[in-house]
């Protein structure tokens, strides 16, 4: 029986003996701090901070001190946990969502030919400068929902729509769509202006029946507010502040302004 | 003799139906002005060039519309005398949005024209007037590309030109038109041809024909031999597509390949269209700038094809309505050959230097692109005249994986369309791999 | 512009050659017809009942697999149909139909359905099922054969149960009047023991002409193949005549042919470039002889192509043509 | 030397360690994403399983035969074997990190990979000789690398096929290894 043991642990004894040599021999310097920053990313490798990966980031963190506040879908507290583990202190980042700046769904936007090709938008604007008779407009061959790692996107209509709730804002969509669409907006804003054409109101007006049609009426009604400005003839939202006059979601023409903070 | 065969055949290439008897043996027409030009300020590769005149201003014929911006770019003329509507913005052929000089011509009088001084001897210019003239008339190249001719015909310090080749291949199906030049102006096209020997200081140059022109290859023979020309022989080349492409056209005449990503000058060769280098005659010797080019109007969907010399900035529809309307039945309308064109979405397109044809082709005579997945049958592989693998190509492509597709040379591809042509699977490769380069060329450089 | 009719806009190319996948597939059916009639004239009804079977439950089961994975049909394309005779062709006259029925299961829904349809399954779909109903129902694969004479040592025509290689495999003693011309005759044409579609080397070289002719396959894979078992056989026979059989006997006997000819040029399944093809068919006749020479089947052409089905991807990495414009040796 | 060149047949083609003994299924079916990688993991492997099977072979020979403690073998065998791996892990950190990093974790799991173990045990109960074990376990090796080389293949053609969404990823990987382990089935009886 005690041979038995003897045999065993010397067997142990003789392999652990081998491997200290070999550690001491073979080793290799590296800070034992990217492990730690990596166990508090989320590990969804998701890229949005930019770097391949989350342990690629946790390198950057620690050797080339890289911003705390890019991983998107941490949110705040992986900040919070970031800036507490290294000491530093960072202004969380505010909760963003992409949003599909069309509306331009089948049934009210025109198509200028038969389309017969790849169904990935970057392919169609390639052939003839895509199919839909507005040249700014979702050619809603779904690249944005193949593309998005949480399933966001959804095709409703022929026009892309983001779902916030399921929204990482990794940005893949914003990358991917050839008409750069998609932009991340503030979480909590609910007034949008889904349009992005900035053809005069007539040519609008030939090719999509929801089109802003750049009459400033919502400019003129938020002029306290500056919360709206027209950029050529397409009015626009400035993010950073809060649109407080709704009534400009009925007064607006073509209807293509919408709050969600209702439904 | 001074014809001889080509004597290297190289990988690839198909055998589309030609179709060229359709548009083939009438005189080349003139179009009668048309009352709105809407000229296009991008009908050259590089920069668009820059308008230089506005809205309500009356111009002259020849008169400069908009100047060269940049190296890589050429001036655009005034076809005819009238003023100047608009500057718009407008799409182009290929559907890419352009800026368009709206002119309403008076089509009354046709003298009001710029001064025009020809000269009758051209051998009394020296290289650089004569390179300056073709910069000065905005030739540009007619094969497609649209390249400036000027910057082609100065390459760069230390690349000597041994061979020159005139592209009298036109291997697209449907186009006559430089078939027509050929037998219309062999005057133009061989002093035209030596006029670049002296630029280049070449000694002798090469019109590579297919063999499916044999009355072209016989008249220019013919002609070369009564004018006593050394230097000039012609190459007759196996008909088949892309006999014409540059980089095969090099290999079939003088079997040097020119290096991937390279230019032409490197193995001391320049390709010069047919239709180009009547440009260059007419612009060196009677002072012409570019501002009319053949266009082949043809396919199943015309009424009466033909050949029709047009100004710059016709619309479609006018050269539609001059050669007899369009029957029922148009399913596409192409600018270019079917192999390489592009389909349009309206008439309203207007032609530039580049619009070598323009068919209307019915249902019979198009295919339509399925997306079934690839059976590897090999067919484009043996098809793909630069020699790639289109099969495996578009299977990275359509799982994105594009960088794999660059790590197979897909940015070599030249979109000639061979592969698709002979997918039996009726599979978009060429715009699989379209995708792919936008994307590629997109991606910062790492 | 009239507004409603559109005109039809798509990437260059605009024209087409016209060849199209149910045509080159039509082209196989065509050039399988030869072996199925030589089928029914030496196996009479069995033939037809399996080649019904099989090409039915094939088509019926690519159907509903589309239909049920909500995908476009294509059953059109007829590549089911082809799946379900090269399966039959490989079954022996006297196979049950329900054990046929499950084969045709396996070599639609499990090797090509599943993985997506036509283009891409890794390996020849009739082969799968072939192979799973040799390995699960060997005893019904090796059937009770109808007698089959042939000219034994002192050249009388006796009657055996046995195929010609299932002979080969089990014979201890010399085996040289197995190469007598009279068999090899009969072994050309037919006239032998052996599953429905191998039998008669003669119809399925027809069946190759005609494919070769409408350049549906090149020659590199059957060349290849056949020719490496050629090689390979003389070399045994040369060494030892008494033990092994003629390089005709092992060209005419079992599925040879078939394979090479249908089975290995099956376009999704091989490699695209000549050479690879070249490999692909050496490849698949080493295996074949030394399944046959060492292996305990007598039969190897299913295993050693299912085997190269395998190794197709990587042939494809390796051999590929050079790139025009490409100095040498810049890959 | 007969004898040897039918242990490396057997080993490699008939009695296959992944395709017809079914041992080392987790970094077949894990690594077989690339071919760079299933190459690095294949070089691992076939250094531990060669140095394992002659550690091994020692150590039952002269201790644990010796000592009549047969019954120790596993224990023993999977600290050698541990430790073997460690050895790997230590080098190939220094020499190749980007490997090591393709590689993750995938390369601690070759302790627990049934495949060395299993060889070692098997060289045992074949009561081979030294010589004969150490070819039979880097011939098992180049088995599972035979095996693995060939799976990336089909696995990087199937990821680029479109599968129902129930069967997209693994489950599609296993029934390829299926059917490829059916074909190589052929070579049964060939020893």
């Amino acid at each position: 029986m005690i041979e038995t043991v003897l045999a065993i642990t010397c067997i142990g004894f003789g392999c652990s003996f081998a491997l200290a040599i070999a550690a001491k021999f073979f080793e290799v310097k590296e800070n034992p701090k990217i492990g730690e920053v990596n166990n508090l990313l989320p590990g969804a490798n998701c890229g949005a901070c930019g770097y391949a990966g989350c342990m690629d980031y946790a390198k950057a963190v620690v050797n080339d001190d890289a911003e705390l506040n890019l991983c998107a879908p941490g949110g705040s507290d992986v900040t919070a946990s970031l800036c507490e583990y290294l000491g530093k202190t960072a202004e969380a980042a505010e909760k963003q969502v992409a949003i599909v700046l069309c509306m331009g769904t089948d049934d009210v936007a025109k198509r200028r030919f038969e389309y017969n090709g790849i169904a990935d938008c970057r392919s169609a604007q390639l052939v003839g400068g895509g199919d839909k008779a507005c040249t700014y407009g979702c050619l809603g061959y779904g690249t944005c929902a193949s593309v998005c790692p949480t399933n966001a996107i959804e095709m409703i209509n022929g026009v892309a729509k983001v779902h916030p709730e399921l929204c990482i804002a990794c940005g893949k969509c914003i990358s991917v769509c050839p008409r750069n669409l998609i932009k991340l907006v503030p979480a909590k804003s609910t007034v949008h202006i889904l349009c992005s054409s900035k053809d005069k109101g007539p040519i609008v007006r030939k090719v999509c029946t929801s089109g802003c049609i750049g009459c400033t009426m919502c400019v003129r009604l938020t002029k306290e507010e500056e919360s709206i400005s027209m950029d050529g003839f397409l009015a626009k939202i400035d993010y950073t502040k809060e649109v407080q006059n709704k009534a400009i979601v009925e007064k607006c023409p073509p209807k293509c302004i919408i709050d969600t903070s209702n439904n | 003799m001074n014809i001889l065969k080509a004597k290297f055949k190289i990988h690839g290439g198909v055998h589309p139906k030609y179709r060229k008897e359709l548009a083939r043996n009438e005189e080349t027409k003139r179009l009668p002005l048309p009352k709105i030009l809407r000229i296009s300020t991008t009908q050259h590769l590089g920069a668009p060039s820059k308008p230089v005149v506005k809205k309500g201003d009356y111009v002259k014929k020849y008169q400069l519309l908009a100047e060269a911006a940049g190296f890589i770019s050429a001036p655009v003329h005034s076809p005819a005398a009238g003023t100047i509507k608009d500057i718009v913005a407008g799409t182009g052929a290929t559907g890419t949005p352009i800026s368009e000089i709206i002119l309403e011509t008076n089509t009354t009088s046709d003298e009001d024209l710029v001064g025009v001084f020809p000269t009758n001897d051209w051998n009394t210019l020296s290289p650089e007037t004569i390179l300056n003239r073709v910069r000065e008339a905005g030739v540009v190249g007619a094969g497609g590309a649209g390249f400036p001719t000027y910057v082609k015909l100065s390459p760069p310090p230390g690349k000597e030109i041994q061979t020159l080749i005139i592209n009298g291949a036109e291997c697209e199906p449907y186009l006559t038109a430089d078939y027509r030049l050929m037998m219309e102006h062999p005057k133009c096209l061989v002093e035209g041809i030596q006029i670049i020997c002296k630029v280049l200081n070449v000694q002798d140059a090469h019109i590579a024909i297919e063999d499916n022109k044999p009355e072209a290859i016989e008249l220019l023979s013919k002609y070369i031999k009564d004018n006593g020309i050394e230097n000039i022989k012609i190459a007759t080349l196996p008909t088949f597509y892309p006999q014409g492409a540059e980089k095969q056209q090099i290999f079939a005449v003088t079997g040097k390949q020119v290096p991937s990503g390279g230019l032409p000058s490197e193995v001391g060769v320049l390709v010069e269209n047919t239709g180009t280098t009547v440009a260059i005659y007419n612009a060196v010797v009677k002072d012409l700038p570019f501002i009319e080019r053949t266009t082949t109007v043809s396919g199943y969907g015309i009424e009466n094809p033909s050949n029709v010399i047009a100004p710059l900035g016709t619309p479609y529809q006018d050269l539609i309505d001059f050669c007899g309307g369009a029957k029922d039945g148009v399913k596409k309308i192409i600018s270019g050959g079917p192999m390489m064109g592009f389909a349009q979405a309206t008439t309203e397109t207007t032609t530039t230097k580049t619009t070598s044809g323009l068919l209307l082709l019915t249902a019979k005579e198009i295919s339509q692109y399925e997306s079934a997945p690839c059976i590897s049958c090999g067919r484009c592989i043996a098809a793909c005249p630069m020699n790639l693998m289109p099969a495996e190509l578009s299977q990275f492509c359509e799982a994105e994986d594009f960088e794999s597709a660059a790590a197979n040379r897909v940015m070599d591809c030249m979109e000639c369309g061979c592969c698709a042509f002979s997918c039996p699977a009726h599979r978009p490769l060429v715009q699989h791999f379209r995708t792919a380069k936008a994307f590629l060329r997109a991606q910062p450089k790492k | 512009m009239s507004e409603e009719q559109f005109y039809s806009v798509s990437s260059s190319p605009h024209v087409h050659s016209g060849a199209s996948i149910h045509g080159i597939m039509r082209d196989v059916v065509i050039a399988m017809i030869p072996a199925f009639i030589a089928a029914v004239i030496f196996f009479g009804l069995d033939a037809v009942r399996l080649t019904v079977v099989c090409v039915a439950s094939c088509v019926i089961f690519e159907y509903l697999s589309r239909r049920i994975m909500k995908r476009n049909q294509t059953i059109s394309d007829l590549s089911a149909v082809i799946t379900g005779m090269l399966l039959a062709y490989n079954l022996p006259p006297s196979f049950p139909t329900w054990m046929a029925i499950v084969g045709s299961f396996v070599a639609i829904v499990i090797a090509k359905q599943l993985f997506g349809g036509l283009g891409y399954n890794p390996f020849n779909p009739a082969l799968a099922g072939r192979l799973f109903l040799f390995l699960s129902f060997a005893f019904a694969m090796s059937g009770n054969w109808t007698d089959w004479n042939y000219i034994n040592a002192d050249n009388i025509a006796a009657i055996t149960g046995a195929t010609p290689l299932g002979m080969l495999q089990e014979s201890t003693g010399s085996i040289s009047f197995l190469s007598s011309n009279s068999n090899i005759l009969n072994l050309f044409l037919g006239r032998v023991n052996g599953c429905i579609g191998e039998v008669s080397s003669l119809a399925l070289i027809l069946g190759g002409i005609y494919l070769l002719w409408r350049k549906v396959i090149t020659w590199h894979i059957p060349v290849a193949y056949i020719g490496t078992v050629a090689v390979f056989a003389t070399i045994l026979y040369v060494i030892d005549p008494t033990g092994n059989a003629s390089p005709l006997f092992h060209l005419f006997s079992g599925g040879l042919m078939l394979g090479a000819i249908f089975m290995a040029t099956d376009m999704v399944t091989s490699p695209t470039d000549k050479s690879g093809m070249l490999v692909f068919g050496i490849g698949c006749g080493l295996l074949t002889m030394i399944i046959r020479k060492w292996g305990s089947y007598p039969e190897g052409v299913s295993f050693s192509i299912f085997i190269m089905n395998a190794a197709t991807p990587l042939l494809n990495r390796v051999c590929k043509p050079k790139m025009f414009g490409l100095k040498k040796g810049k890959a | 030397m007969i004898k040897l060149i039918l242990i490396v047949i057997s080993a490699v083609l008939v009695n296959n360690f992944v395709l017809s003994r079914f041992l080392g299924i987790c970094p077949f079916l894990g690594v077989s994403k690339k071919t760079s990688t299933a190459l690095g993991m294949s070089g691992a492997v076939v250094f531990v399983m060669t140095l394992a099977a002659a550690v091994t072979w020692l150590v039952q020979t002269y201790v644990l035969d010796k000592l009549g403690i047969g019954y120790m073998q596993t224990i023993a065998f999977i600290l050698i074997i541990a430790s073997l791996v460690q050895l790997v892990e230590i080098i190939l950190k220094k020499f190749l990190p980007s490997l090591h990093a393709a590689l993750g974790i995938f390369l601690p799991l070759i302790t627990t990979n049934c495949a060395v173990l299993g060889m070692a045990v098997l060289s045992i109960q074949n009561k081979y000789t030294f010589v004969e074990t150490v070819v039979f376990g880097f011939a098992s090796s180049l088995g599972f690398a035979l095996a693995l080389v060939l799976f990336t293949g089909l696995r990087e053609k199937i990821d680029r096929s479109n599968p129902p969404k129930a069967f997209k990823g693994v489950a599609i990987a296993l029934i390829t290894a299926a059917l490829l382990s059916m074909a190589f089935m052929g070579f049964s009886g060939l020893v």
